[in-house]
């Protein structure tokens, strides 16, 4: 079997498995299985507003997705793209609500603004593990926490005393009547183009630039990449810098998008590190990525019908999405198990 | 019983891949037995399975006469074999004395009796006069002591077979001179001993008997002492070669690399290259002669950038380029080939393709406002794997499954193609086989040809003698003498090298500058 | 037995299509992340729903009754809209934090009848329900002030949000007013999931010479819980009590034969839940308006404090209690 | 508060909050020297947490004053089980460890939380009668700071220099680090390294699933979604603070105990109750990155970890 058909028959298998997984656990708890799964398909297909709700959910998803992988891709673990995410959210949602300006300005201006938070956000790490040897997991769980509670703080303070900021401008909005009323009026709204766009960005800069090589090979191999003149510091700080400008347009799709707002967070997202899995599943490539993201989203989007249609508590999803990033880890079993069926095929 | 090792028709496949094609290897008790053939024809391979790392797919291995079943390198060192591995084993945070015991502690009521255990190293390492210092951590001593610690390490577990893969590879002379004598010592105790090593000089020294394989396949075994290095080589490569490089006479012009008082630390602030002069010129190779640590690597550190100059000057062509950034440097005319090619030649996970233009992936026609065209990438890689004769399935390759020798070749051909004015060669020919060595040096005699200026740092003295046209001798940290290697002979550069007698050579060698 | 089995759901089923035909009032609710047993007023808005629902003989489920539990704050609006979608005549969002869901959806859906606890939205489809949640923190103030025996106490947030704000207010306007020497120890821990903080800051107060506190402070307050029940378990005459919040906290505060529980702040939801879902029922829907519930129509209140609060301490709540329902005492929502 | 009460405060509640994180993070520290990183101490958190809640509440009647120290079994053994997931990917099956990881917490939390619906029909459990108190011995009750200590904390360091000890001074100690560091030069002196990566998965198991119980049953007393929230981050945190390090994860857990202390008794402090809250939310991390930043500097993971052991690959 040719190398990309075992690449994509991987994933495939490794969702089988956890559905499988996931059956047997919901039969072992006395539920009903086809029921369950009924449920979930509905839920994700169901009708045009859940498609377009199973879409918007899905937007965040890919950027955060990006921008763990990015990072990745240049040999760094950022855990901190929930807190750039937050940041990216608030910057977005400020500028939505601050000031109100043509449309064509109004929104990239708003989207910048949750790219450059974000991305100031990945610089600390990124300024700390260059400059000082500062493992960037550490720095990154910190300042997650501290994106919470300064966030929260500046929501205070910019809708004086409230838990939460006026709803942006409609020039900042990426919502559109027209994708809204195409999905029976759901949340759809313009940022999946942003997130595709970004895929696209992420896959330029990757494969056809040469901050791209460079990137790379610095994640591979920081000794010679120095030999070979490359800036290595310069490279951790940019990676950071770029992941968490993609963590924090993932914020601007939830302030501009989903919520034309920003309000205090009693806890993280969690889109931030739901953005490992997607990543990984995606196996850190841009259009891995999107899969990764629309696999996921779709499977967090759709269980929330389980308990409504079939009675079964949301998190037997949890489980099944885990059960198929650890198939997808350990693809090696996977793997080793299709050439035992290939070799027997052509044996016989 | 004759044999205390015999392997018979040995057979190990990776994957369709055959390494070991029905080899069969016999050795006697107290003899020294050399394994010869090409870089790649299976000889770690064959050893691995002696020691249990590899499982044969067929054959059969008897210790002392009795078929033996070696699953793993426990029972190996039950059946009293040894391995100095090709690369070392050994943990680099850990003691001379932890890496020997480590799993065979000595314990005491549950805890690791280091005290009794290093005593028990002191006095074997005395035994066998290896002078090793039990309490030393690995991180911290030469690589001739940690290849001591290797040794001692079978020695602890009792071994009366001891393989040795490539243990001259990364010595200097005179450690390569002190291991020889260490494996005379074995032998005279009893033991019996299995060396690989490219350098047909050490074989027809000190082993026995000569078993050579050719691309994973025995092509037998023949007494040292009736044959030569001349019948050897051809034997390994399968047809008759000449491995003598064809070298003409120098004609050195401007003077392209200037070091002047150069003083360098290391990350210790220790002082490792002291007030340093050198010049090399068009049209020569100049040969830094040296035994490891004593500021060569500092002193290439310093020239391309990679370190921090505390005085003095570099110049390139003139240009002063003393504290350029290395992309700077490279841009300036020098072309380096690092010391290890694993850590700083090659990004190992990157085809062999990206390695090629790791140096000009930002330079036109590659790459236009910083996009990079992979086609030209690997257009220019397939040039050079073919013009360099490097052995991979495509440039698409990971430069990870490459031989060692092919790697080389790959980062010679990146550095001598990009043309540079001055070439800096760093242990270029470090554990490949004597085609390989005589390909690299060739190469550098056709840019000295060329008209280019050629740094070579070696620690073998044949290496240095056969292709310099002047030899520098470094030591502590200063150039204590320049010689020319055809007025020069071995002794004297090695006693050079030692920092001995540095007034009366430098009279007996007279007339070196031109 | 299966076979009769399967038969009389099938009847049942049957059953409660026919209640569908009917045209019977239908009501449903979507909760935060907190879910439908977090013990605060999630909870209590579906106890609310479960009695409305018992008390008008709904069936659970479509053309009944029914909650959607959220698992992050993006599921609000889809939630909302399922129930929508299910047929509801009337759907709650429980909690401030769907106040932009709401808002949105009853412009998408002007015939649609929607509520909203804990936050005013202004449209005419929409009823907003508020509490006086100062109101019942002023009486927990006043019990705490008089109640106490070192003249400190104790009051311990989450985040700094108008609603806590106003708990705040009102306790500390009910110490001042039953006891202007006693000192209050304000506190905010800035979360409401970090059960460590709320205990490390109640061990603080207590040790600072505070022997009740108040806490406003949702899981972080089961850390005040844990450290007043450890110190009356390490020393059984130690004076150390917690004021519940939201609902009654009694049982989080029993220890052994004990309890520290002096009292809790009840926000009744359940009552204000069950009074808008009458008043759609019998088509007198109060859209567009916003209904404040306070002491005087049962929306706060406190718990029953099972003996630990004196008799005399009582009556004086009680006549606080009465003075604010006259409007004698206007409880201030924030702090000066 | 006066200065002296303030600092055994300090001290003492530092000691508290670091108990599990301590345990947690040295369950981190077997793993990740022995070659295999952790990133599901957050998961294995959970799972004994969840263990420990529903056994007591389970056993409560039977165990009595015991429960809670049974339930520390029963969680160590669920935690042990647990991270056999683990060590089968990414020992066994070559898997990626941080893909692993990150499988076991989404996975830990969704299992608990299903079974927690399952049990008791609700998010989250009853809460627990009997847990765990300060220590109850009269003679040093009267000490300060070891007074206000919990018997959990008392296990906790005692577990930190028992963990130290193996690790630097038992054979066990020398093949684990072996193995993290170098696993050929391990396997060619006959240590198997499959056999020492799986048995220190299932430390980091048995230890997580104990920091898990110990957080539940001394500080939350029931289970659910919002029990365990970043703790197993912070320990992963600690872990790596700590350089890997028993000792190290210990004192990183006691830093990070001290400043959100700081953060605590700060409003009574005359000299912080001006500033915003905020400040003090943030103070107890942005110390750590400081401190990191400051002086700690350059930290180095076992060599080897994160990449499987395959045998002859280079
Ligand atoms: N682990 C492996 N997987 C696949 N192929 C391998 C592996 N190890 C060795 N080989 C193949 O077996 C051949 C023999 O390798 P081996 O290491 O035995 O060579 P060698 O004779 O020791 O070479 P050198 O002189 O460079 O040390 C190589 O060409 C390589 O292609
Ligand atoms: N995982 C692997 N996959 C494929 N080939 C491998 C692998 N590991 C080793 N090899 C092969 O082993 C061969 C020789 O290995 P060896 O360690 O002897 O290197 P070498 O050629 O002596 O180079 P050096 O000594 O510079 O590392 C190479 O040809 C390489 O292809
Ligand atoms: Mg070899
Ligand atoms: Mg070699």
């Amino acid at each position: 079997m040719s190398n990309k058909a075992v690449n994509l028959l991987v994933p495939v298998l490794a969702v089988i498995l956890g559905l499988l997984v996931g059956a047997i656990i919901m039969l072992v708890s006395g539920y009903n299985a086809i029921d369950g799964y009924a449920a979930l398909w509905e839920g994700i297909f169901g009708d045009l507003y859940r498609v377009g709700e199973t879409v918007r959910q899905i937007t965040p998803y890919i950027l955060a997705g990006l921008a763990v992988a990015f990072a990745f891709r240049a040999g760094l673990f950022n855990i901190g793209v929930e807190g750039q995410l937050i940041v990216g959210w608030f910057a977005a949602a400020y500028v939505g609500v601050a000031v109100e300006l043509p449309k064509i300005i109004h929104l990239p201006l708003a989207i910048l603004a949750a790219a450059a938070a974000g991305a100031f956000w990945g610089f600390i790490p990124g300024l700390l593990k260059a400059k000082f040897h500062v493992h960037e997991v550490i720095v990154t769980i910190m300042l997650n926490y501290i994106a919470l509670h300064v966030v929260n703080a500046l929501i205070e303070v910019v809708s004086g005393g409230s838990e939460r900021t006026e709803n942006i401008f409609a020039s900042a909005s990426l919502r559109s009547e027209f994708l809204a009323e195409l999905t029976d009026f759901s949340r759809l709204h313009y940022g999946i183009i942003v997130a595709l766009i970004m895929v696209i960005v992420m896959w330029f800069i990757l494969d056809k630039t040469t901050t791209g090589f460079e990137l790379k090979s610095v994640g591979f191999n920081q000794n010679a990449s120095q030999y070979a003149g490359m800036k290595v510091d310069r490279n951790i700080i940019l990676a950071m810098v770029i992941s968490g400008a993609f963590a924090g347009i993932g914020g601007a799709m939830e302030a501009l998008g989903t919520f034309e707002y920003v309000s205090s967070k009693a806890g993280f997202t969690g889109i931030g590190f739901d953005g490992i899995a997607v990543a990984l599943l995606g196996m850190n490539t841009p259009l891995g990525v999107v899969f990764g993201a629309t696999l996921f989203g779709s499977l967090q989007y759709g269980a929330l019908n389980m308990p409504n249609a079939a009675g079964i508590p949301v998190e037997i999803v949890g489980i099944v999405t885990a059960v198929i990033i650890y198939f997808v880890a350990a693809s090696y079993v996977i793997r080793l198990f299709i050439e035992r069926v290939g070799r027997k095929k052509e044996a016989k | 019983m004759e044999y205390v090792i015999e392997m018979l028709n040995i057979r190990k496949e990776f994957g369709s891949f055959v390494a070991n094609d029905n080899i069969t290897l016999q050795v006697k008790k107290g003899e020294i037995h050399a394994l010869l053939g090409e870089n790649g024809a299976g000889k770690s391979t064959l050893m691995n399975v002696l020691f249990g790392l590899y499982q044969p797919e067929g054959g059969e291995i008897r210790v002392k006469g009795k078929p033996v079943d070696i699953t793993d390198p426990n029972v190996a060192n039950n059946q009293g074999i040894g391995m100095v591995h090709q690369h070392f084993m050994l943990v680099e945070n850990f003691t001379v004395t932890e890496n020997i015991i480590l799993g065979n502690e000595l314990t005491k009521a549950g805890v690791v009796n280091k005290k009794e255990a290093s005593k028990r190293v002191q006095k074997l390492s005395e035994q066998y006069g290896l002078n090793v210092d039990p309490n030393a951590k690995i991180e911290d001593i030469s690589v001739g002591m940690q290849q001591r610690v290797e040794i001692l390490k079978t020695l602890y577990r009792g071994a009366e077979i001891l393989i040795f893969d490539e243990p001259t590879a990364s010595l200097t002379p005179q450690e390569i001179t002190e291991l020889i004598q260490i494996m005379q010592r074995l032998i005279a105790e009893g033991k019996s001993i299995i060396l690989i090593t490219h350098k047909l000089k050490e074989i027809m020294d000190v082993s026995d008997r000569v078993t050579i394989i050719r691309k994973g396949q025995g092509v037998g075994t023949v007494n040292t002492a009736e044959t030569n290095p001349d019948e050897l080589a051809s034997l390994m490569v399968g047809r008759q070669v000449e491995f003598r490089t064809e070298k003409g006479e120098a004609h050195p012009k401007e003077v392209v690399l200037s070091v002047k008082d150069l003083t360098v630390t290391d990350y210790r602030g220790i002082e490792k290259v002291k007030k340093l002069n050198l010049t090399v010129r068009q049209g020569e190779i100049v040969g830094i002669a040296g035994i490891d640590g004593n500021g060569q690597s500092e002193l290439i550190e310093a020239i391309t950038g990679l370190r921090k100059v505390k005085s003095g000057t570099v110049a390139i062509n003139g240009k002063d380029v003393t504290g350029f950034k290395p992309r700077k440097v490279t841009e300036a005319g020098v072309g380096h080939i690092p010391q290890d090619r694993h850590k700083h030649g090659l990004v190992l996970d990157f085809p062999v393709g990206h390695n090629i233009s790791l140096q000009t992936y930002y330079l036109p026609p590659i790459s236009k406002n910083g996009v990079i065209h992979y086609d030209r990438i690997a257009a220019r890689a397939r040039e050079i794997i073919e013009k360099y004769d490097v052995r991979t399935q495509s440039e698409m390759t990971p430069a990870r499954a490459l031989s060692g020798g092919n790697q080389q070749k790959a980062i010679i051909g990146r550095e001598v193609e990009r043309d540079p004015d001055l070439l800096i060669a760093a242990l270029p020919t470090r554990g490949l086989d004597v085609g390989a060595i005589e390909f690299i040096h060739s190469r550098l005699i056709e840019q000295r040809d060329r008209g280019k200026a050629v740094l070579l740092i070696s620690f073998e003295l044949d290496e240095v003698m056969n292709v310099s046209d002047r030899i520098a001798v470094i030591y502590d940290g200063q150039i204590i003498d320049e010689v020319l290697p055809e007025a020069t002979s071995e002794q004297e550069l090695g006693l050079l090298m030692a920092g001995h007698s540095v007034r009366t050579t430098k009279e007996g060698a007279e007339p070196h500058v031109k | 037995a299966c076979g009769a089995e399967e038969g009389a759901v099938e009847e049942e089923e049957g059953a409660a299509e026919e209640v569908v035909e009917e045209e019977v009032f239908s009501v449903a609710m979507v909760t935060d992340v907190g879910g439908i047993d977090d013990k605060s007023f999630n909870q209590s808005a579906w106890e609310g729903i479960q009695r409305f629902g018992g008390d008008n003989a709904l069936e659970e489920g479509d053309g009944g009754y029914a909650y959607l539990q959220s698992a992050s704050d993006a599921d609000y609006n889809t939630n909302l809209n399922n129930l929508i979608r299910r047929d509801f005549d009337l759907v709650f969002g429980i909690g401030f934090l769907m106040e932009g869901a709401i808002a949105e959806i009853a412009q998408q859906q002007p015939e649609q009848n929607l509520a909203i606890i804990d936050a005013v939205v202004e449209e005419p489809n929409v009823a907003s329900v508020l509490f006086k949640e100062q109101e019942g923190a002023f009486l927990a103030g006043v019990a705490a002030a008089l109640m106490t025996e070192t003249g400190k106490v104790g009051f311990v947030g989450g985040m700094e949000i108008p609603v806590i704000e106003r708990f705040e207010a009102g306790f500390l306007a009910g110490v001042e007013a039953a006891d202007p020497e006693v000192e209050v120890d304000v506190q905010y821990t800035g979360a409401f999931d970090k059960a460590e903080l709320g205990k490390t800051t109640a061990n603080r107060m207590y040790s600072a010479g505070a022997d009740i506190i108040f806490h406003a402070a949702g899981a972080t307050g089961n850390g005040v819980f844990t450290e007043a029940k450890e110190r009356v378990e390490q020393d059984p005459d130690a004076n150390v009590w917690v004021i519940g919040v939201d609902a009654d906290q009694y049982e989080e505060g029993a220890v052994g034969d004990t309890n520290v529980t002096l009292t809790s702040v009840l926000k009744r939801v359940d009552n204000a839940v069950y009074d808008i879902s009458t008043l759609a029922m019998n088509g007198e829907f109060p859209g567009g308006e916003t209904i404040v519930y306070g002491l005087e129509d049962e929306g706060v209140d406190l718990a029953d404090s099972r003996g630990a609060i004196t008799e005399d301490v009582l009556a004086q709540i009680e006549e606080f209690k009465a003075q604010i329902v006259s409007g004698d005492i206007v409880v201030p929502e924030t702090v000066e | 508060m006066s200065p002296l009460e303030i600092f055994y405060f300090l001290v003492s509640s530092a000691i508290f909050y670091a108990a599990p994180l301590i345990i947690v993070a040295i369950g981190g520290v077997f793993s990740e020297r022995s070659g295999v990183v952790n990133i599901g101490l957050e998961g294995l958190m959970v799972i004994g947490a969840f263990t420990g809640i529903v056994f007591n509440l389970f056993f409560v009647d039977a165990l009595g004053e015991f429960t809670p120290w049974v339930s520390l079994i029963i969680a160590m053994i669920t935690g042990t089980l647990f991270s056999l997931l683990l060590a089968i990917a990414a020992v066994s099956f070559r898997a990626d460890q941080v893909v692993t990881g990150v499988a076991i917490n989404l996975l830990a939390i969704a299992v608990a939380i299903f079974l927690v619906k399952l049990i008791f029909q609700k998010g989250q459990t009853d809460i627990i009668s009997v847990n765990f108190s300060q220590i109850r011995i009269s003679f040093l009750r009267d000490i300060p700071i070891i007074g206000d200590m919990y018997w959990t904390s008392l296990l906790a360091i005692a577990i930190a220099f028992i963990s130290w000890a193996v690790i630097y001074y038992t054979p066990f100690g020398l093949r684990l680090r072996a193995v993290g560091e170098h696993p050929a030069a391990a396997d060619t002196m006959g240590v198997n390294v499959t056999k020492m990566r799986y048995v220190a998965v299932m430390i980091s198991g048995a230890l997580g699933g104990l920091g898990g119980a110990i957080y539940a049953q001394t500080i939350s007393n029931d289970f659910g979604h919002a029990t365990i929230t970043g703790q197993g981050f912070m320990a992963l945190a600690a872990m790596i603070f700590g350089k890997w390090h028993p000792l190290g994860a210990m004192g990183a857990a006691l830093f990070f105990g001290f400043a959100q202390s700081l953060s605590i008794v700060g409003p009574s402090l005359p000299f912080f109750s001006e500033i915003p809250t905020v400040f003090l939310y943030i103070l107890p991390y942005v110390l750590t990155i400081l401190a990191l930043a400051g002086f700690i500097g350059r930290a180095s993971a076992p060599k080897a970890s994160g990449t499987p052991y395959i045998k002859g690959n280079r």
